[in-house]
């Protein structure tokens, strides 16, 4: 009794950093989008976390952890409080139903959140309702119903402690795809050279990689579903030394390929490194914990370089953060799970620890596995978006900014001088105006 | 000697640099101001009160030249600036009377020659 | 022993989320105020928690929690830490009664942070220490004597969870009174015209909606002053679903009768649904807060409107978010609290889950009595300050901005050009200047 | 064609180009300047180290009318910025040499004629 | 009367507007323009994506004087942002027609006075 | 083993919140910096944190807490996760080594954070590096040993309980060293006089300390290592009611000796009573507790003065905030110490609670030693690193601004008109030009 009060107060102090993390998005996201979109993001941020846990709430939990087959689950609709045993796949824990599934949908936000990231200053609002029913609702629940939910990655010893894999390259996946179908922002590409649009705000920006941070404790540490009897201790030391050499990799590679100590790079380096430490967390040491997350702030800036020579135009390198970083974490687990890790958790032990190279082919299959599905899916649903209600904003609009554009209001207020003029109550905000046309014009 | 006073678009900025500049003629001040004018304002909305914003945002070029530049220079501005819409914008041509660069104290037209940028 | 710790170690971090809801206030007013008063509400925020801090402790806790009668208590003033038995009201719990007046004082100081929140960019720095006293000190204990303190409205069958009408209508009560007798900002209301005056902030509005949100977490699933055999993930689930409809009911309403999508009321529409769960998620299942929220938000956006024809001048939505959201906890409550709930915190039944409309009518009882109680004597009491020392900042000082005018420094400094010239160490900053008067002048 | 700059409070700006506008002048660039002149400035205090501001904010009106409108776009100017305090500001007149408008190619005085808003 | 801008140095205007007002001429407006000119553009980097700015942040003054002052301004302007490298500025001097002060309504050379500060 | 449970959970989430802080040290400090540097100080606080993590883990907490003689620790290198029986010197608390580490290790990241402070707006940033090796590796692990590790403090019953000398004392210490060696900002002292360079945003300054001050909780109240049998209300209270009147205080004197109602001063109140706290809260009882935060908030307006009266220029108040709060808290506790405090963790009684003068005199040692270990050892290292790499950023680079000139970019982009020219690959951001230099120009 007691014992499962203690689980339960950490799992719910989790869950709250957990969405917490949603304000380091929003700050992060901001600080890079130009300053006519500062508005928008966060409208999207809010609407977002708020679909988020509908979406999860009634059919997202129940494919994730529901009772089913390998694929996908298939009983707690709604959660299911009507039933005493709650799902299966969550047993091992005895904290109730519903703090399972607070902590959880406030990883499927997460995940979601991620998806955005690289589609900043462009995406029209409308699009959000349905993706955020796509993904939360049902692409990324089956992703998590492969591991967590018991599935077929599950059985065969892929290891994924927080969700390196489930969580941060599902969700940099989905980004990759939306950023392709979107396409790059008006002016970002010319004559063949990438042209920088910085955002408005560095303070913003890093200030949401230390909210992130803050968070990721509980993302991480939190992953135990328990206190009692389970090492949390480690997980925060490898989480937190992942993180640190993710901003020093970050610096490295950003001084040596790019000549700059590059500001936003050491702000990836942290998320990649936080990221990594997702999945290698539970299984391994402290100092392969640091190998981890050097290599993938290191891998980070080579992908943002590469992603950006790809013509994807991602202006928060969530694909190279979240993705470069998730994909490390899992083959550092391949590399580096130990003894008592496996024996927690299950898998096998890490190839330079002493395993075998079936983990780390298990790694990669599962990564292969996440990384395809949601490809393909999510490029799916963003390109019925687009050819249906719209994906992208107008270019009057991007040009204009969505905040103006597609609010009615703008985000700094104040940059603007204000001269009033009659109310009109029959003009439609921002759109149309007065007497006349608006459109394309500064 | 004369100075040219432009009203333009933001987005027309960076042309009419480069072609100033291949011309021997990168110097200008840029700032930016809120005009109205013929193109209408737009509608801004807080919680439920709306109001009509009349001014815009537009960019100020100020760019002194010699007299004989006056025309080419407004030249290319008119080019680069000219979309059709309401909002394009303005030149204005004033007469200066004297010119002064600061770091050498010349005076006069000789200020404002063409040169290589660099 | 372990179960009292549980509970302590829960009770402490709610707490310490309450009290960060802090940040939350400051960052969502200054996004909503104009730029010349940004550096003031920041200090407003800083003095208000401290002087709640005080008057708590001195003679709040006393009149809240202490032994006394159905209307005030009138013990445990200074915490009495000599008395080893604690306050009576709140002996059901057994943390300490540190714990429990440190918990307390954090909803004092919410509740007083509400309150200023409708009266931005004009109220005086000098009208705050008298205003804490008396309503940090008396006026707000007196409320949850009622309720919390083991009063009348507790005695009926009232009942409120973690504050919707305690907490949240009590500070909206005081803050419509408040912003009815400073009156409206200086060019607000113009030929019968309501005038735009955006705040100069929307991330930092936003990011104050995203943090209150966190704490909201502690505030809410807090309120069971324990862990240990309580079912604190029912309460955060409701609250999430809650805080989500919100959202999305204030984006709903926005469209519908605004014709926009309001950013501020999408991020009104979340402290609206939360603090309608601050009333229900005790008592409710996930579905009734999902409706509870939806209303919450719904209802807020109308309420906007109708202050705003009321002409009283809120620029943050403070009544209407806090108010409308703690109306709507308080009556979805009565028509939606289910058995496991009551047989957990007292009351009867909701009168759509099988209860009686008795319920109901003691859930409008309650409303009607702290609105009513709470308006009366703020009034009086922001009379009082206007006519003695003053409530409201004359008008040069409101036209130059508090921060220059009151504190004599900027906000935001370098949105100024700065020439400097010989310090005078007699001038007084921004009041008078070095030669000659500048009183009214920009 | 004249320039005429004018440098005001910023509570003066809404009834000017309201007037303005119904006089079928509603062409104007407004920024945002630092003044200083027989205002005082103002003391400003941080961490106990002070200093005197000289520099107070204003607007800057340039609006560019016909020789004809000089006198009535200045009266209107006057009239609504005068408060009797210092700081009222001062109207400067300067003369234009040419006027394009951007959008039609068009020079000369018609580009500056007064039209119905919109 | 004469209407001088002057592009500067942000490091000059303090004691260029001492000098000025110890002179009876503490009237001036002053602005943030970005200029270009002989001074280089500076590179700048995001995420490995670069791009050369070619406009850099100076102070525009504007000050209109009485004929006799003009000189005695621009030497003060002159003498103080002068540094000898690229980007020290220019200095115009254009014709003012009309002058108003909106206080009192008073127009041409008696506004622009020389007057002891405050 | 569920006690051991509970205290690792409120071990965990204290050295979360602590973690949180370099978010509020970021914002504080981004505030009170100009606008030109503002990406350079989050740069700053993401590499400070990563280079903490690591030079605690190497040799830090060895230093610190390992077994070895009155003045140093030797074992636990790595944490020595081999070994266990851990660390001796902790051995009190049952939660692992890693959770100790973890808990130390942020604290070890704020000491590094407070430095740091004093010197905004100048620092190379290749300093960092030399700097976080010796002070987070060696200086502060040094002192931490003498009364945390088992040294000759603790021994000699100097009381510091969450480290108002340990952390604060040391801290602005170092902070001072390093203000002095480095110098004032140019143009801060001028014909004899301070001239002010206020910060660029007060509201992310106070955002800054709002978020210190939900840090702090776990700060203080996470230092018994221990949630079960210890009083982590009292700890919750006294920290509360000593940073509230550390504001009070604050204000009173910035109106009465300044004449103003300093913002900064207000939120450096409220850093001085949270640090006076961390000496004092658990010793003392919260009257007391109230009366050291006043003091703390008062002395330190006095030493701001002092401090720039001295043309030390520390921007952001670190040497008068954390060094006066720490001061103070020490002296406070030689003065209030309670039997209760003394029972739980050693010393003796306030010399005004009954007790002798010896505490108050042994407090005024710890102090000292303290003091003058930190100024000598961090004076030569900050000496020694300027005359080889160099501490300072050269006068172009201070004048251009940090961001541009380390970073190649800005903290604000938006606030500059961009004309895009060719991008030329082989330049070096910021430093030279495309063709033609650009040193010390704007
Ligand atoms: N008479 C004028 N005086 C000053 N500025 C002007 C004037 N006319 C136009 N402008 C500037 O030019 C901008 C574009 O003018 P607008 O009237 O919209 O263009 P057009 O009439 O050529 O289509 C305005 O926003 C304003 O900044
Ligand atoms: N000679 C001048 N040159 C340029 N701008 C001026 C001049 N005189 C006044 N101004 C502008 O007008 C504003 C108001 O001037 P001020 O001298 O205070 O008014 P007045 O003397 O008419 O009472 C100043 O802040 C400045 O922006
Ligand atoms: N012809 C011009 N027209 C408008 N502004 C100019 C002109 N020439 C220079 N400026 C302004 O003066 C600033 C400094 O000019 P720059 O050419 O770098 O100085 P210099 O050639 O005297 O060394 C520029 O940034 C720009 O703001």
């Amino acid at each position: 009794m007691e014992a499962v009060a203690i689980d339960t107060v950490w799992v719910a102090v989790a869950g709250c950093l957990v969405l917490f993390m949603q304000a380091g998005f929003a700050t992060l996201e901001v600080g890079f989008s130009r300053m006519k979109n500062a508005g928008a993001v966060m409208a999207k941020v809010l609407i977002n976390l708020s679909f988020a846990f509908f979406a999860f709430w009634a059919i997202g939990y129940a494919l994730a952890f529901g009772d089913g087959n390998d694929f996908v689950g298939a009983t707690g609709w709604f959660i299911d409080l009507g039933n005493p045993d709650g799902v299966e796949s969550l047993s091992y824990t005895g904290v109730s139903e519903e703090i399972k599934f607070f902590f959880q949908a406030t990883f499927a936000a997460v995940t979601l959140a991620i998806v955005w990231g690289s589609m900043l200053d462009r995406v029209a609002f409308r699009a959000y309702l349905p993706f955020a029913i796509a993904f939360v609702g049902v692409i990324y629940p089956i992703v998590v119903h492969w591991q967590w939910g018991g599935g077929w990655l599950l059985k065969n010893g892929f290891q994924d402690f927080a969700g390196a894999g489930v969580v941060h390259v599902c969700g940099a996946t989905a980004a990759l795809a939306g950023a392709l179908i979107v396409g790059p922002r008006i002016g970002k590409y010319r004559d063949g050279r990438s042209i920088p649009i910085p955002g408005h705000s560095m303070p913003l920006a890093i200030l949401g990689v230390l909210i992130l941070w803050f968070g990721w404790q509980g993302f991480n540490a939190g992953s135990w579903f328990a206190a009692v009897d389970q090492d949390i201790g480690r997980v925060l030391v490898v989480t937190n030394l992942s993180g640190a050499a993710g901003v020093i990799g970050g610096l490295i590679m950003s001084r040596v390929l790019l000549g700059t100590m590059d500001i936003g790079m050491m702000g990836n380096g942290a998320v990649a490194g936080l990221g990594a430490a997702a999945g290698a967390s539970g299984f391994v040491d402290p100092w392969a914990g640091a190998i981890i997350g050097l290599s993938a702030g290191m891998l980070m800036v080579v992908l943002v370089i590469v992603v950006d020579r790809l013509r994807v135009d991602d202006p928060i390198g969530a694909v190279a953060g979240h993705g470069g970083g998730g994909f490390v974490g899992l083959i550092g687990t391949g590399l580096f799970a130990n003894a008592a890790g496996v024996e927690a958790l299950g898998g096998r032990e890490g190839l330079l620890v002493g395993g075998t190279a079936e983990q780390l082919g298990w790694q990669l299959i599962g990564f292969g596995a996440i990384f395809g599905f949601t490809f393909v899916t999510t490029a799916i649903v963003f390109f019925a978006i687009e050819k249906t209600i719209g994906l992208r904003a107008s270019e009057d609009v991007e040009i204009q900014g969505l905040d103006i554009a597609e609010h009615g209001m703008f985000g700094y207020p104040e940059q603007f001088i204000e001269v009033f003029g009659a109310s009109s109550d029959d003009a439609i905000p921002g759109i149309s105006s007065p007497s006349g046309t608006s459109t394309n014009e500064r | 000697m004369k100075k040219i006073e432009a009203y333009i678009r933001h987005e027309a900025l960076e042309t009419i640099r480069e072609r100033l500049a291949a011309m021997g003629l990168p110097s200008m001040s840029v700032s930016e101001v809120k005009g109205s004018g013929r193109q209408k304002g737009f509608t801004e909305s807080y919680r439920g009160s709306r109001t009509t914003i009349f001014l815009r945002p537009k960019l100020k070029l100020e760019i002194a030249v010699n007299d004989d530049d006056v025309e080419r220079v407004t030249d290319v501005i008119l080019e680069e600036s000219h979309t059709g819409q309401p909002g394009d914008g303005k030149i204005f041509v004033l007469g200066i009377e004297q010119t002064v660069r600061v770091r050498t104290g010349e005076r006069g037209p000789v200020v404002l020659e063409a040169h290589s940028e660099g």
